[in-house]
């Protein structure tokens, strides 16, 4: 779960990190009362989950009320890649002299964290990890300890932070690093850390995603999550529990078990096709999980065709089949033609209960896939 | 023979008297799993499908002589009972449980690198080896006893690789669900060397996914270490980068690593048949024998 | 340090530990007041740092006003093994039906905490750990992870508490754990967990001494430490910085270094003497603390004699005889004489620095510590 | 020969800016101690006696190829200081700081556990090897080089006990104080083993006192694992039980155990005498050679 800019700030100058004077804005009226308060020049900064918001337009910087104005009324309800822009940041200006990286995240293949500075801040940190990786000084933690103060200074020096602001980023980081540990991060960074002329450090901006499995520990963040903007689909898989993306084809992806349905994604442009969407009903699916995925999918209007792949560990066959003819039977006439293919667990009693009137079954997966495909050409055609 | 389990070994279930310790305990004992011990908190002294629980894991071994233990715990309290496993100590512990927090497994990885335990999972369907012992929610009938080994991040995938298999007459010699989480106990590499030391598993199936750099890293492994052949799956070629695909590590970062592309050219680097399909994985594996 | 009950009682029940209702009282009146708001039974307890409170009459169970004024009356101001009672706690009397033990401390040989819990609550532990071990489980703590939740449960159930209070005791063992840990305790325990009728667990009492090392970094107990009740010399000690132990013998001794300051009060023994103190100035001492250290043995009027042992590392001979010459010189007349031996850094100008009027001095310790000895027999002959 | 330093030692002093740091960075110098570095975060750059400091232990082991510390930080941030030795990695690091808070020690005890740095201390005098080089606050002109080893708990006494020895023309090869506080780095059987294995050491002097148990372990270990010859001495024979005799360490516990009685009992079990008083342990060594 991502944080806004907005909440991230609120959360890490709460653990004591310097952050600029801001006030949070979703009219115009709002901008002007915040940019009177705290002054110019003036940052305004558009609250949505995209990356790249400045290229995009939705970062503006005012020097005074005329341009704040035109800021506000420029990013305010605009789209931003998809996202309409509900609220905006707006912020002291803050005059620097270098801009630094500090992060912290999960490198997996170690199973420990990794805290990162680098000089290099203000930019797109994957493209300097890309390209000149040497330029960030990482540091491993140890998970039972946690970042020992040294760590923080050693990375930092490695970094080549200049002395005199040294302590302050080292200092920075280890808030980082706690904040990390004690709110369940996924990952945590500043880009930029600000160093001003007096040699100040501030954190610009703010980025903090949540581990979604922590959350009912995290019950302050919790309260920050809002409903998915953007997708209706996306929105309605999260209410339902079920892993889902979106993906620009036509044949609708249901089955359970992650590896098993980016099987069946794979298998669906193998033979041709081209698949939806991912939805993993997860395993024990029930009867009424199996109702909601099929709802779903039949509600994507880029659907011409479905494939429903189960694989029964957990998850049982007979369970499968009757959610499937309860879903199918509430529709007066079945919208777009369903390929069920069952195996595993109490496959055969599954298959038995199938109406065929409702759906073509297939005994193995690549018949199924390959149906699928060719119901998709044919409703397209 | 077989690796890491067989019928010698004696298992306790954490998580024994919830809904699906309780279910998955059944299933165990059906397909002829030592199931020797119940291990919940406060429930000691019952019985479930006849197997006696403990308080703790300890005392469950103590009592019981289980060498290895299936965790069935909510997430909220998985870490810490895969803890106690490492604690008692057990040879073997297989994470059933899906959703641990990243921090709980980030320490319970550190532990791992001090003790002789050796972890399956999180988020994983366990370990069979047909015909001797199920250690986990596999559908036992889809197996059966055999010269292939099988590893994969994969629940339903495995089942489905796993039946193509089975359906020509391809038996396993052990398959284990490593799990599909960032932080997993037992890698590729892990199960991959246990199977070329095993002298009856004549091929191996090793089954990927987009997300992390496990599958390059047992690519190399092959390359190096093993004369058995393996034969190789990856899941998610039509996965769009950024997007999250259902397990928490099978994700294509933003900056290229974790592609299908990149998996599949170091299996074939190391001389290893990727598939395109779970059948064609199947076509491979019968080449071998 | 040690805490108070009540004090101690006031760190557990702030962490969530389950204590009895009670108050402070430091006069008679306000005992009654107190046991007017918590009804009786009502126990109370001499709040002073020393052992075996109950046996030595400084806890009373009062059952109605009569008794709990001559409770009161007796308690308050008593004189308990050298300390006078000011304070007493005034506590719901628990109605329990067995007591239980819990307690956590550093296991020096492991370099490892240990917590231990037993049934055999209410007793002096000591002995039980003396006579019977078997009776108390002990759960050592890895100290970079802390106690695991697993950890709590097992040592609670190997210790044979019953199930129905299994997960309340543990819960309360976590927490203690939590203090120990974040509170830089030395050790904590609770002796006893008393279990009531209808299986409530409270803490009927509380012990936790802080590691004085750590008193920097919590404040909050650092303001809970009081003067040093009971020995006046002891106090001025905690004042001056100095490790000093008064004991019954009348040869002064005054050295650097905790193994050497030993090893002098084993001599001191070893050639027929017997010593007043332990007295270690010490690394580094400069003059003032020589002085310190000298008008303190003076005031102690069970010393006859003194014997001054530097062996200088950190600490320099000159410095050390300027020290004892300002501190002699204060006096019309030595009270007590004198012997000094300087060895190591700087030994040699020390020994011509130092006024052999006024102090007699010696060039090894074995000669030190017998003429010492000697000075002492002639003043008490 | 000598343990643990020589004059190829390569040391670098944390806290060498500090006022204990730079006197005693001095005395080592001119002890001929060779010092190539100090480290002090935010003070890279300067110099401290001729010696170059630099910001970060790690920095000042890669410049100048240091290979141990001498530790002179304060308390509250002296824990951190031995883990940044640990972690440089160091091959020796000898903490003088007394005053570590106990949880602080607890935890660097745990990563000792893990690395192959040795600590010696803290609350220790440190370590020389007469004539060739000093780490610690030792007053160096008591030494003399010789043949017999030393190992104290206690700073000053090691000085009374070495200049016994001195006196009758007794050198050493090397004599390290291992600190007073509960928990310690160099344990005495880590440095009865090395002074064991060492060649040149002809006889070893172990200068105990009361509390815990290291003095009775070590007995042990002399028993049956040392051939050269211990004499021991053991301060606190008068020490009543209860009462904390200065070091943190040093405290007759009310249950009995940690007497100068039972650990000069199990040496005398170990047939190591122990001396009434420091002449009377080169009495006893003098006997040996």
């Amino acid at each position: 779960m991502k944080l806004h800019e907005y909440q991230a700030k609120r959360v890490f100058a709460d653990a004591g990190i310097p952050v600029p004077d801001s006030r949070l804005a979703s009219t115009v009226e709002e901008v002007m009362d915040a940019v009177e308060e705290i002054g110019y020049p003036a940052a305004i900064k558009a609250q949505v989950h995209v990356g790249g918001r400045g290229k995009a337009g939705g970062i503006e910087i005012a020097t005074d009320d005329g341009e704040a104005r035109e800021a506000a009324e420029s990013i305010l309800g605009m789209d931003l890649k998809g996202y309409t822009v509900e609220r905006v940041l707006v912020e002291t200006g803050v005059d620097f002299e270098t801009e630094l990286y500090v992060g912290v995240t999960m490198d997996r293949g170690e199973g420990e964290p990794v805290a990162m500075v680098s000089t290099e801040g203000g930019v797109d940190i994957e493209a300097v990890a890309e390209e000149t990786p040497e330029r960030i000084a990482r540091e491993h933690v140890d998970p039972a300890f946690g970042l020992h103060p040294f760590q923080a200074r050693k990375v930092v020096y490695e970094a080549g932070i200049p002395r005199d602001v040294a302590g302050d980023v080292a200092s920075i980081l280890s808030t980082l690093y706690d904040l990390y540990e004690s709110r369940d991060a996924a990952d945590i960074e500043i880009n930029p850390v600000m160093v001003t002329g007096d040699r100040e450090v501030v954190a610009a901006d703010a980025v903090m995603n949540v581990d979604e499995d922590a959350l009912f520990r995290q019950p302050e963040l919790a309260e920050m999550e809002e409903e998915a903007a953007g997708d209706d689909l996306e929105a309605k898989a999260d209410e339902y529990g079920f892993d889902y993306v979106r993906l620009s084809g036509n044949v609708g992806i249901i089955g359970n078990g992650a590896g098993l349905v980016m099987t069946t994604l794979d298998l669906v442009d193998h033979y041709g096709g081209s698949p939806a969407n991912f939805l993993d009903v997860g395993g024990g699916a029930k009867a009424e999980r199996v109702t909601h995925a099929l709802e779903m999918v039949f509600a994507d209007e880029n659907v011409d065709s479905v494939v429903f792949n189960i694989f029964g560990g957990i998850t049982r066959g007979d369970e499968v089949a009757t959610g499937i003819n309860e879903a199918l039977r509430r529709f007066d006439e079945i919208p777009k033609p369903v390929v069920v293919r069952l195996a595993g667990t109490n496959a055969e009693e599954g298959m038995e209960i199938l109406d065929e009137e409702l759906v073509q079954v297939e005994g193995t997966l690549e018949n199924a896939v390959q149906r699928a495909v060719e119901n998709a050409q044919e409703v397209a055609r | 023979m077989s690796i890491f389990v067989d019928d010698d070994t004696r298992v306790v279930v954490q998580g024994i008297t919830g809904g699906e310790g309780k279910f998955h305990t059944e299933q165990m004992l059906e397909y002829g799993t030592n199931v020797v011990a119940g291990a919940v908190p406060g429930k000691g002294g019952r019985e479930v499908a006849g197997v006696p629980v403990y308080d703790t894991v300890t005392e469950a071994a103590r009592e019981e002589d289980a060498d290895a233990s299936v965790v069935f715990v909510p997430p909220a309290f998985a870490g810490d009972a895969v803890f106690e496993a490492l604690d008692a100590p057990l040879d073997l512990a297989v994470a059933i449980t899906e959703g641990i927090p990243t921090r709980d497994m980030a320490k319970v990885n550190k532990r791992l690198s001090e003790v002789d335990t050796r972890l399956l999972g999180p988020n994983c369907p366990g370990i069979i080896t047909p015909g001797e012992a199920k250690l986990g929610i596999l559908p036992g009938d889809v197996f059966e006893s055999g010269d292939v080994g099988l590893v994969s991040r994969s629940g339903t995938l495995t089942y489905q690789v796993v039946s193509n298999l089975t359906e020509r007459g391809i038996g396993q010699t052990t398959a284990i669900g490593i799990g599909g989480d960032p932080i997993i106990g037992t890698s590729f590499v892990d199960a991959l060397s246990a199977f070329e030391a095993d002298p009856d598993t004549d091929a191996v199936v090793m089954c990927g996914e987009i997300g992390g750099e496990d599958e390059e890293q047992a690519a190399e492994f092959i390359a190096e270490n093993m004369d058995t052949p393996v034969a190789g799956f990856i899941a998610g070629r039509t996965a769009p980068p950024g997007k999250r695909m259902g397990h928490a590590g099978a994700i294509v970062s933003g900056s290229g690593t974790g592609t299908a592309e990149s998996k599949i050219g170091a299996l074939d680097d190391a001389g290893v048949p990727v598939g395109d399909t779970p059948d064609e994985v199947a076509d491979r594996v019968e080449e071998f024998l």
